[in-house]
């Protein structure tokens, strides 16, 4: 009975064997830097100045769509037609720099008239950095729109 | 367009009806009207062209100055401006117009020859067991330029066609009549300068909330422009500043008939003059 | 089968639909291409760059260009046939039919004199001198059916062309202008708006002051004893009876011309026009009026 | 760079601004425009045309009259542009063909609109570099499947075999496959367009 008993609770129970590992070397004689110091950058989640809890959903504000100037948008587009004649709608777009009001084309166009209506002014002098870069960026534009692309098929 | 037009039609099963009366709020005013108010207006046009297959349409002239509506006369307006047929695709084609042609995108990014610095080779090309690079301003470097990056000063500038876009406001003035949208005041006296009458009389009449008010000259009489002055969705303007996307933007056209005399009057001029001129290919020295 | 009354059907259908509004709004489906660039395994396959070589390596050479062959359009000398074309006299043509047609529909007022900027104002003819256009050339077509007694000033004609405006009474002169002149001549409002004063008119170029001092293409420099023998001449070459242009009625209107140094009728050069006032400026400086004499 | 003068005066300004340039004008004059003529000194360059000062002190060089509502001023009318183009007066005969639209045009069920120019709109459209050719009657007003058949019926008689057709309800126009623009004109003038 007394070996029957032990068997049974053999095969039911086995002790739990815990391997106990020798800790390395570097481990055990763990430096600690800077005891006591706290981080005052945060490192553990997305946004430092969290800390630690979840950001708020941004406030739900949609924009007026009534605003003047979006409820009055495009008040003169057809002056032309409605008008007494002598007004274009591109020459009520008061907001646009001259030199893009009603131009249409790629960089190199714009560039190269803003370039032209500039050079009438003081701005070659005023900001000769500026001026510079103008004529280095119309000057690689030249070279990559003549020598690196393909010219489309003539308009005329 | 076409199709589902069409589609619809099917759908619908009208039946053809030789001339369909487009009034505005045309239901049971009429026998009203000849009962209390004799001094009705029916005003006959002389026109200057007059419409030649289509019957000029009727429209009642309204008032402004009670809250309930009143009927002031009967008004008639030339089919070639008020009821042509409604071009959705042209009206879309103005209305990107009318956003594109002012747009410039001034989104700026600097190339690697913009940025400061980086003339000199960082470390020698070979020998140092380190990829080769020329220069710290290069697009794979942090604080590098920026590589097919957006430069300032894009337009997307373009003109619609001299007649699509009178197409586009003759389109939209008929869609919006036909959809009772389109209302034709007498003149724009209103009793007081306070707001609240005016949201009254957009209520009771069943305009939609915002109203677009076209008046035929650059001032408007001071209580109407008092009391929409704090009403965002109300504006007034002049009949040379109508246009596809307003139209469309303010649910109800309110106009005064001079305003809508005025602009029959000049889109029927272009419609017969010769406008080689205005069709000729847009030029910058033109402007 | 569709409806019999489109328009009214889409306008009545429209009063049922929803409000026509910024968002429902929507072009034809199609209408746009798509700009962006095909990917994917056969989408992206070569991107109209063409197969291998210069396309490709995006190494373009100039039209012509046979790395360094003798190009072929050099290879042979070749007689240049329209070698400064681009700067000869252009008259663009206008029909005597087109003319004819005009004054059925009443563009053009036959009880005046009818020159440039008359057949311009009709809005018909295409004329621009910035592109050397000099003036109108009246070609033959309709001679037949011509029928209307004017006074036209025109830059160049044929013989039946004459011939065919004389016969019903009518006078043809040929007169030079400058392309200035026809700017002004094109445009005339633009011009009195601009507050000039009106230039003269310059005197032909050696090559065609032939053709303007002649008086069988009824030059305005010819002398007027030589046309009217000239005008004989042809109706009996045509065989037509002239009609006598003292007898008629309007022959203050036919017998109308220009200074040679005029650019519009009526209008002197040194005057300046004030369309706003609706008055007129003209110098009395004993200088300025010998300049602008004639 | 180039000193911008303005001035109100009428004949002080043609020989200095762009007129001055202007080889009619030009030839010899000019002798009494100097520098030393107009009293204000020009020591500025300005950016524009615009932003310059009115030259005021000028010395009014030439004498000239101002006549108001001349005789000669229906020499100025009649060079002016058109408003519109004129409506056409009735006449006893058109020489040149043209056709004037009758009244009773009208009562058809289905009508076609003169253009602005007075003219038939009914065009040859000439595509795939002259391999297709197509007659286009536009502008269809009324009941455009009618016309349609009639339009057929018309061309089958005159032609003796079946012609091709195409409607376009919304475009309000009639494709005919084929070149029979004269024929569809004098049907379209027989009907009274």
């Amino acid at each position: 009975m007394e070996w029957l008993s032990s068997t049974i609770l053999k095969s039911l129970w086995r002790p739990t064997v815990n391997i106990v590992r020798t800790r390395y070397h570097a481990d055990k004689t763990r430096l600690v830097r800077r005891y006591g110091y706290e981080e005052k950058i945060w490192s553990g989640g997305l946004m430092p100045r969290s800390e630690g809890r979840r950001l708020p959903m941004p406030e739900y504000r949609p924009l007026n769509p009534w605003t003047e100037r979006r409820a009055l948008f495009g008040q003169n587009d057809y002056i032309d037609i409605l008008g007494s004649g002598d007004l274009h709608p591109v020459k009520t777009l008061y907001t646009l720099p001259s030199w893009i009001k009603g131009v249409s084309g790629h960089e190199y166009h714009i560039l190269l008239r803003k370039k032209k209506m500039f050079a009438r002014t003081g701005a070659p002098v005023m900001r000769p950095t500026k001026w510079k870069e103008y004529e280095k960026r119309l000057s690689f534009l030249y070279r990559k729109l003549n020598r690196k692309t393909k010219t489309g098929p003539s308009s005329t | 367009m076409s199709l589902t037009l069409i589609n619809a039609i099917k759908k619908l099963h009208i039946s053809a009806v030789s001339q369909i009366r487009l009034c505005s709020a045309v239901s049971n005013s009429v026998h009203n009207v000849d009962n209390d108010n004799s001094s009705l207006s029916v005003i006959r046009k002389e026109w200057k062209f007059p419409p030649q297959y289509t019957k000029p349409r009727e429209v009642w002239i309204e008032n402004l100055d009670t809250i309930n509506e009143k009927k002031l006369g009967l008004f008639e307006l030339h089919p070639l401006v008020y009821a042509v047929l409604p071009r959705i695709d042209i009206i879309h084609r103005n209305v990107i117009w009318q956003k594109k042609f002012r747009w410039v995108s001034w989104a700026h990014t600097k190339t690697r020859a913009e940025v400061s610095g980086g003339g000199r080779k960082p470390w020698p090309q070979k020998g140092l067991g380190r990829a080769r690079h020329g220069s710290i301003r290069s697009p794979l470097w942090r604080g590098g330029g920026i590589a097919h990056g957006p430069r300032s000063g894009k337009t997307h500038f373009f003109m619609l066609p001299f007649h699509l876009r009178i197409h586009g406001l003759t389109s939209t003035l008929s869609a919006k009549f036909a959809q009772d949208d389109l209302h034709i005041v007498k003149d724009l006296e209103v009793p007081t300068e306070d707001p609240e009458y005016f949201v009254d009389l957009i209520e009771q009449r069943n305009w939609g909330p915002s109203v677009l008010i076209v008046d035929d000259n650059d001032y408007a009489p001071r209580n109407i422009t008092l009391a929409t002055d704090s009403l965002q969705h109300v504006n007034i303007i002049p009949f040379y500043g109508l246009n596809v996307y307003s139209m469309l933007k303010h649910d109800t056209l309110v106009m005064t008939q001079t305003a809508a005399e005025r602009i029959e009057e000049k889109i029927l001029q272009h419609l017969h003059s010769n406008t080689m001129q205005q069709q000729a290919k847009f030029k910058l020295s033109q402007v | 089968m569709g409806s019999r009354q489109i328009t009214e059907k889409s306008l009545a259908m429209l009063r049922s639909l929803p409000r026509l509004s910024l968002g429902n709004i929507r072009d034809n489906p199609g209408s746009r291409r798509n700009p962006k660039r095909g990917r994917g395994q056969h989408g992206g396959d070569k991107h109209g760059a063409g197969n291998k070589g210069s396309g490709q390596r995006q190494n373009y050479m100039r039209l012509g260009y046979e790395t360094g062959n003798n190009p072929f359009y050099l290879r042979m000398p070749h007689e240049q046939y329209y070698k400064g074309h681009h700067h000869r006299r252009q008259y663009p043509p206008i029909s005597l039919h087109e003319i004819q047609k005009l004054i059925d529909t009443n563009r053009l007022d036959i009880s005046k004199p009818i020159d440039i900027a008359s057949i311009v104002r009709s809005g018909l003819y295409n004329f621009f001198p910035d592109q050397k256009h000099f003036g109108i050339h009246l070609t033959d077509e309709g001679v037949d059916i011509f029928a209307a007694k004017i006074n036209i000033e025109v830059q160049w004609v044929s013989e039946p062309v004459i011939a065919a405006i004389e016969k019903n009474g009518g006078v043809i002169t040929t007169a030079y202008y400058d392309p200035h002149s026809l700017m002004l001549l094109k445009n005339p409002k633009s011009f009195f708006q601009s507050g000039q004063a009106i230039p003269r008119r310059m005197i032909p170029p050696p090559d065609v002051i032939e053709y303007y001092t002649s008086a069988e293409m009824r030059g305005y420099l010819a002398d007027p004893e030589k046309i009217s023998q000239e005008r004989l001449r042809l109706s009996q070459k045509y065989g037509y009876q002239l009609p006598v242009l003292e007898n008629d009625q309007n022959y203050n209107m036919l017998c109308e011309r220009k200074d040679p140094r005029q650019i519009f009728y009526g209008l002197e050069p040194g005057w300046v026009i004030n369309l706003r006032d609706k008055c007129i400026l003209k110098p009395k400086d004993e200088e300025l009026i010998q300049f602008y004499s004639s | 760079m180039a000193t911008v003068w303005r001035s109100q005066c009428a004949f002080a300004r043609f020989f200095v601004g762009k007129t001055g340039r202007i080889l009619n004008n030009s030839a010899d004059l000019g002798t009494k425009l100097t520098p030393e003529s107009i009293s204000v000194p020009i020591t500025r360059n300005y950016s524009s045309y615009a932003k310059s000062p009115l030259v005021i002190k000028i010395k009014e060089q030439y004498d000239f009259d101002i006549e108001k509502n001349p005789p000669e001023w229906t020499y100025v009318e009649r060079l002016l542009p058109l408003e519109i183009i004129p409506p056409v007066v009735p006449k006893q005969s058109y020489p040149s063909g043209w056709i004037p639209p009758k009244e009773e045009a009208k009562d058809l069920p289905y009508f076609m609109p003169r253009t602005k120019n007075h003219e038939l709109p009914i065009y040859l459209v000439i595509t795939h570099k002259g391999q297709r050719k197509i007659t286009a009657l536009r502008k269809i007003e009324g009941d455009i499947w009618l016309m349609n058949d009639l339009v057929k019926e018309h061309l089958q008689k005159n032609l003796n075999r079946y012609v091709e057709t195409r409607v376009h309800e919304l475009g309000r126009f009639i494709e005919v496959k084929g070149d029979y623009v004269n024929l569809l004109k004098d049907w379209a003038y027989s009907k009274g367009f």
